[in-house]
């Protein structure tokens, strides 16, 4: 859903109008600054569209809560909270390299942008690393969402509140990894392209852009992080 | 009053351009591959017409299965309960997910609502182009799942049903999936053009007022649609893996699915709504010559329309189970959205007043559109009531009242809105006697076929009835012959409006005399809509100082 | 307006049903008055200013009080149809203490009642008049709605917990039920009756299960049961191939069990068919008969066996 | 472009700002941490200041690494737009399912539990029997 984002910002090579003027700006804008505003617009609007899709999920948590209590305070304690603490810092360190990027390439400095986009990519790496750890946690364990949960020693043995739980825990973390995956391809493109000195003062729509969306995704992990690993 | 119409309308006619957005590139890679959103809207009208016409199959088919209760047709009996289901099922889903959500925002809006704010083009072009593709391929996925075991679930999709029948739910529910993404980048692309592509001199109230309703329609896309797509995520999920959220087998609960399904649903019926009665305020002040009567009121009862369709979904769920307390808030609350639609009524009926009113098709559609949106609008009156709900509700009452309200309204406007803008999107004019006839046959064969129901529901007869009791077959035969009638109507005007692309004369740039900007360029159009930017000198609806001529 | 009423609206069976029938008759008086408005209104402005070459109109904008003043009314009108609204409803919703409770189990596609003493019923209800009766219901698989139309009265069934409603039958006879909330195939065919009987027919009615069966001879009264009470859905009489085996010419015959075992179709197995259904399952069928122990009487079923003796 | 993000001549103090803000969000996530080992009083009151220190943390994020302090405000009214109205779903979710009321049918005895046969669809053992433990 998201990769679409990456034609939110204009074609970087646009064929240049008549009169003179950024070769980036498309024919029916008629100043480059109308142009990012645009842009920007857009993209806030998709991520409203995310707030949405993931709060349908959060939604659903919040009333299978109501429904289950005991079986989701239960649950929790499977959680270990220090990877979810660690995943954390990662995303939140990951979001300031983002923004420090951003800046660099608003200040025309290729290089130091290159080398923000890929520590982003690298704060991404070491989130997943985390997760795939908590994964094979869940899997041993037989934490498996829906008919394939097959834990032994619940205090309420039967109830179908364990499945549910990790039905959740598995979609969100699942759907919010999926966003994290994407942010890393989308990254390491713009990495790429600004290695080659694509962006400057005059034209960075796509690192704002990529950089919002990368903090929404921190934003989603900053509601999961309490929900799911603080609970007792 | 048969009215001719030369070219001396309001703007002196230039000679019309050889090359327009239809031919300046040949060959359909050109047309697969545009980003003009002109191409891209006719594209949609051919697409989203032909999804209307499966969907008005399957109608028909369902209204021939309840021609008598023994189902019989020639004294054969050729259908099953269960092909009923899918038929109106399909007739359902189809209609919705594939016909009317996009049909006035992608098809009509797409062409004229850049050149209505004086812009070359909509703010992303390129993801209108894919908006469209998502739509080809959601539509893709419903006709497979058509042909793989067709779906018998109602286009709702009510759990426990739909997690636990075998038909290809799977499928659809994917198609409609993909299709709210359609949605969601289409209200997208308008949102940013209506901010940031206005032409200069044009404020927030200087905008045409479809360009509110379509504003208006495109904040519900953006801010219903996600949870419709996380609900389908979830249906999906759980016929896989049985998550017990909504299958009450594992402890779920189907009302939960209820409330997620419908918190998209309703505010969709205003996606449905607010286009038409944004045609409607398009055509009005055109027809009658005369400024708008309460523009403003209008504007803001469209975006209240927006807004408030977020808070009244639970009318829907009355009896399903809901706590008598949510019925009691969402009783008031469905009464509060009524308010807005009463407001545009008043303002159209007021600007008729002291108008100079000239009866071409489009207007005729206008007039059946206020008749029948009156009927729709006030039998929702019936339903926000909690205690007369209670027997009123999944009868064909509320078969009827919704008809009236989507097809009455909304189909009634976008087939005012291909007349009104049929000269400018294809440079031809149809023939007027043929499309008044067709619009008289469509009134005539909709009253028969849903005013008939409106009785039927009174008295008892459940919705999505195969076998009903015999008291009901003598209104149940009125309402197929209705529906025989209305579907010839609509063919009638389909073949018109299509000979008119070879047969039709060539149109004048301003065959109504709109004071809108799109009525500027010539017709048909030339890529980028206008020679140089046009600049606004004017309110929107200005019949002061001119006087439309035409013979 | 009774003839507009009745038109309209099924006989009134409930004191319920005359309060809902005086609000619908006044919201559609409401809707009448002003659809009518607006429709003069539209074709005398349509006709008075019909097109006339050279006419210049009035540029009239917008008058505020005018606008205040049809936002205000139609406010006022919606704000008293709601309180109408909800003072129906609380009598609806609430059920008064001393009603009687009638347990309704719905399953795909047939109605199971329960009375409080224990008696079970299948697609009929009979209930006393002028008594208020409370509907407790659950449904076993998917979501149905029971739904009266002389009632008024609907509240949709919901499988995993219990839904509610109450009222008090007044008009003496008959009452077709039907199920308002799609539920697949045989969501036409799951009708119920809702009989009303004066409290002396209903007290003999419970204690001896009803007198019907005497009127008729024990195979017609078998295929009576085998259309009511819902045998009809699975098990066909004439040959054709359903869910259920097809009951003709199957008495005698020697049929071939799931697991290889035979059986001879006497009354005995019949019996045991109807009572522990998955006791002996007939090979190539699913094992999805629901039991009718304690749904059926004894009359009912030697009916249904003489019935399907009948069929050869 | 740099025309409108007006303290972008000085990127050092703009740097600054965003080391301050990383440095906040990692107290609060301490903060958060901590708080989840006291117990205060019930479950809820847990849930409640979690999510109030979430909340701060989003709403620092959105401010100084989303830019929508120094951005046009339409920028910020979708983002608010956005989570008002799942506000609002949330909001009806709970109103309805906080007051329904769990109804017991008070004088019968639950029906014979139905042999729920494995596997048959649309036959599963009635779930009045499953509610009565």
């Amino acid at each position: 859903m998201s990769t679409s984002t990456v034609d939110v910002h204009p074609d970087p090579h646009g064929h240049g109008g008549e009169h003179a003027h950024d070769p980036h700006q498309q024919h029916h804008f008629t100043t480059m600054e109308q142009q990012f505003d645009t842009s920007k617009i857009g993209m806030w609007l998709f991520l409203a569209t995310e707030v949405l899709t993931f709060g349908g999920l959060f939604a659903g948590f919040g009333l299978m809560q109501n429904q289950y209590p005991r079986e989701f305070v239960e649950a929790h304690e499977q959680l270990q909270r220090l990877p979810g603490a660690a995943n954390t810092v990662v995303l939140l360190v990951s979001s300031f390299t983002m923004v420090m990027a951003v800046l660099a390439a608003r200040t025309n400095q290729a290089a130091k942008t290159a080398r923000y986009l890929w520590l982003t990519v690298g704060c991404a790496g070491i989130f997943m690393c985390i997760k795939a750890y908590e994964y094979t946690h869940k899997f041993e364990e037989g934490l498996l969402p829906g008919i394939f949960y097959h834990h032994h020693g619940d205090l309420i043995a039967g109830s179908h509140g364990y499945a549910t739980f990790f039905s959740f825990y598995f979609m969100m973390t699942g759907l919010h990894g999926l966003h994290v995956l994407i942010g890393m391809g989308l990254l390491s493109w713009l990495a790429i392209r600004a290695k080659r000195g694509e962006f400057s003062d005059k034209y960075y729509t796509p690192v704002d852009l990529i950089g919002l969306f990368w903090h929404l995704v921190d934003l989603v992990w900053i509601y999961l992080f309490p929900l799911y690993y603080l609970i007792s | 009053m048969e009215h001719t119409l030369t070219a001396g309308s309001v703007t002196g006619d230039r000679p019309r351009p050889a090359i327009n957005y239809l031919n300046a590139e040949k060959g359909i890679w050109s047309w697969m591959t545009t980003v003009d959103h002109k191409r891209i809207g006719i594209m949609y009208l051919v697409a989203v017409s032909t999804a209307f016409l499966i969907g008005g199959i399957f109608a028909l088919l369902v209204r021939l299965a309840l021609l008598n209760p023994q189902h019989t047709l020639f004294g054969k009996v050729w259908v099953t309960a269960e092909a009923y289901n899918r038929f109106f099922t399909l007739h359902g889903a189809v209609m919705v997910f594939l016909f009317i959500i996009p049909s006035v925002p992608a098809s009509l809006a797409n062409f004229v609502l850049p050149m209505m704010l004086g812009a070359k083009d909509v703010a992303f072009p390129r993801i209108n182009l894919m908006s469209f593709y998502l739509w080809c391929g959601g539509a893709v996925l419903a006709i497979s799942s058509m042909i793989l075991g067709a779906v018998d679930t109602g286009w709702t999709f009510y759990t426990p049903y739909s997690t636990t029948t075998d038909g290809a739910v799977g499928l659809m529910t994917m198609a409609a999936f993909i299709l709210g993404f359609s949605s969601i980048f289409t209200g997208l692309n308008f949102i940013a053009t209506v901010h940031k592509l206005r032409a200069p001199g044009m404020g927030w109230f200087d905008m045409p007022l479809f360009v509110w309703g379509i504003y208006a329609t495109a904040i519900i896309q953006i801010l219903a649609t996600p949870v419709l797509a996380i609900t389908l995520v979830l249906l999906l999920i759980e016929r896989v893996f049985q998550i017990g959220i909504f299958d009450s087998r594992i402890g779920g609960d189907p009302v939960l699915f209820q409330h997620f399904f419908w918190f998209y649903s309703h505010p969709a019926v205003y996606i449905m709504i607010v286009p038409g009665m944004a045609i409607i305020s398009e055509m009005i002040p055109t027809f009658c010559r005369k400024t708008m009567f309460g523009y403003r009121a209008i504007a803001y009862s469209s975006v209240s329309l927006a807004l408030l369709s977020f808070i009244v979904w639970g009318h829907h769920m009355f009896v399903a189970g809901e706590s008598d307390l949510a019925n009691v808030i969402f009783s008031a609350l469905t009464f509060l959205v009524a308010i807005p639609s009463g407001v545009k009524m008043f303002n159209w009926l007021s600007t008729m007043y002291k108008g100079n009113i000239s009866f071409e098709t489009p207007m005729l559609y206008v007039l059946s559109f206020l008749f029948l949106f009156a009927i729709g609008g006030l039998t929702g009156l019936f339903f926000s009531t909690l205690s007369v709900d209670i027997h009123l509700t999944d009868t064909y009452f509320v078969v009827a009242h919704f008809h009236y309200v989507m097809m009455g309204g909304t189909v009634i406007a976008f087939l005012g809105g291909i007349h009104y803008w049929w000269p400018k999107m294809t440079g031809r004019m149809y023939k007027e006697s043929w499309s008044q006839i067709g619009c008289l046959l469509v009134f005539i064969g909709f009253n028969m076929t849903f005013g008939s129901q409106f009785i039927m529901g009174g008295q008892g007869m459940p919705r999505r009835y195969f076998n009903y009791l015999d008291q009901f077959q003598p209104i149940h035969a009125f309402s197929t012959y209705g529906s025989w009638v209305l579907g010839a109507g609509l063919f009638l005007t389909a073949i018109n409006l299509l000979a008119s692309l070879k047969m039709g004369e060539l149109a004048p740039d301003n065959p109504w005399g709109g004071t809108t900007l799109e009525w500027q360029s010539s017709s048909p159009p030339i890529t980028h809509n206008f020679d140089e930017q046009p600049v606004l000198e004017h309110e929107p609806y200005d019949y002061r100082h001119r006087t439309v001529t035409h013979v | 307006m009774e003839w507009l009423r009745s038109a309209l609206l099924p006989p009134q069976g409930s004191e319920w049903a005359k309060e809902i029938d005086v609000a619908y008759m006044a919201i559609l008086w409401l809707s009448i008055v002003m659809f009518l408005g607006l429709m003069i209104a539209m074709v005398w402005f349509a006709w008075r200013y019909r097109y006339v070459p050279g006419r210049v109109t009035p540029h009239q904008t917008h008058n505020t009080q005018l606008e205040i003043f049809w936002s205000v009314v139609p406010l006022l009108l919606c704000v008293g149809l709601f309180f109408w609204g909800i003072d129906g409803y609380m009598k609806f919703a609430v059920a008064p203490a001393e009603s009687m409770e009638v347990q309704i189990t719905a399953k795909k596609w047939l109605w199971q009642f329960e009375f409080p003493d224990g008696t079970r019923a299948v697609n009929e209800l009979h209930i006393p008049v002028n008594k208020a009766v409370h509907l407790v219901m659950t449904s076993e698989d998917v979501l149905h709605d029971f739904f009266v139309p002389d009632m008024r009265v609907k509240r949709d069934i919901v499988p995993g917990r219990y839904t509610e409603f109450w009222f008090t039958p007044t008009m003496l006879g008959e009452h077709v039920s039907t199920c308002a909330e799609y539920c697949g195939k045989g969501h036409s065919d799951m009708r119920a009756k809702v009989f009303v009987d004066t409290q002396e027919k209903f007290d003999d009615w419970m204690a001896t299960g009803g007198d019907e069966w005497m009127k008729h001879p024990p195979e017609e009264w078998g295929k009576i049961q085998w259309d009511q009470k819902g045998c009809a859905t699975c098990h066909t009489i004439d040959g054709s191939k359903s869910k259920g085996p097809s009951w003709k010419g199957i008495f005698g015959k020697m049929e071939k069990l799931k697991g290889g075992a035979t059986v001879v179709v006497d009354e005995n197995y019949l019996r045991e068919s109807m009572m522990q259904p998955q006791a002996k399952v007939v090979d190539g069928f699913d094992p999805i008969m629901p039991t009718f122990q304690g749904l059926l009487r004894e009359n009912e079923i030697r009916g249904l066996v003489a019935f399907i003796k009948s069929l050869q | 472009m740099s025309t409108h993000t007006e303290h972008a001549q000085d990127p050092q103090k703009e740097a600054r700002t965003y080391i301050l803000t990383l440095v906040t969000l990692l107290i609060l996530t301490a903060i958060t941490v901590g708080a989840s080992y006291i117990h205060f009083g019930s479950g809820a009151a847990n849930v409640v200041i979690a999510l109030t220190i979430a909340t701060i943390k989003a709403i620092v994020v959105a401010l100084f690494f989303m830019h929508l302090l120094h951005d046009k405000p339409v920028n910020a009214i979708i983002a608010v737009t956005g989570f008002l109205f799942l506000g609002i779903f949330l909001m009806f979710d709970f109103i309805d399912v906080g007051s329904r009321g769990n109804l017991q049918p008070t004088n019968l005895h639950p029906p014979p539990a139905v042999a729920a046969p494995a596997g048959a669809p649309g036959a599963p053992a009635a779930p009045a029997a499953e509610k009565k433990e």
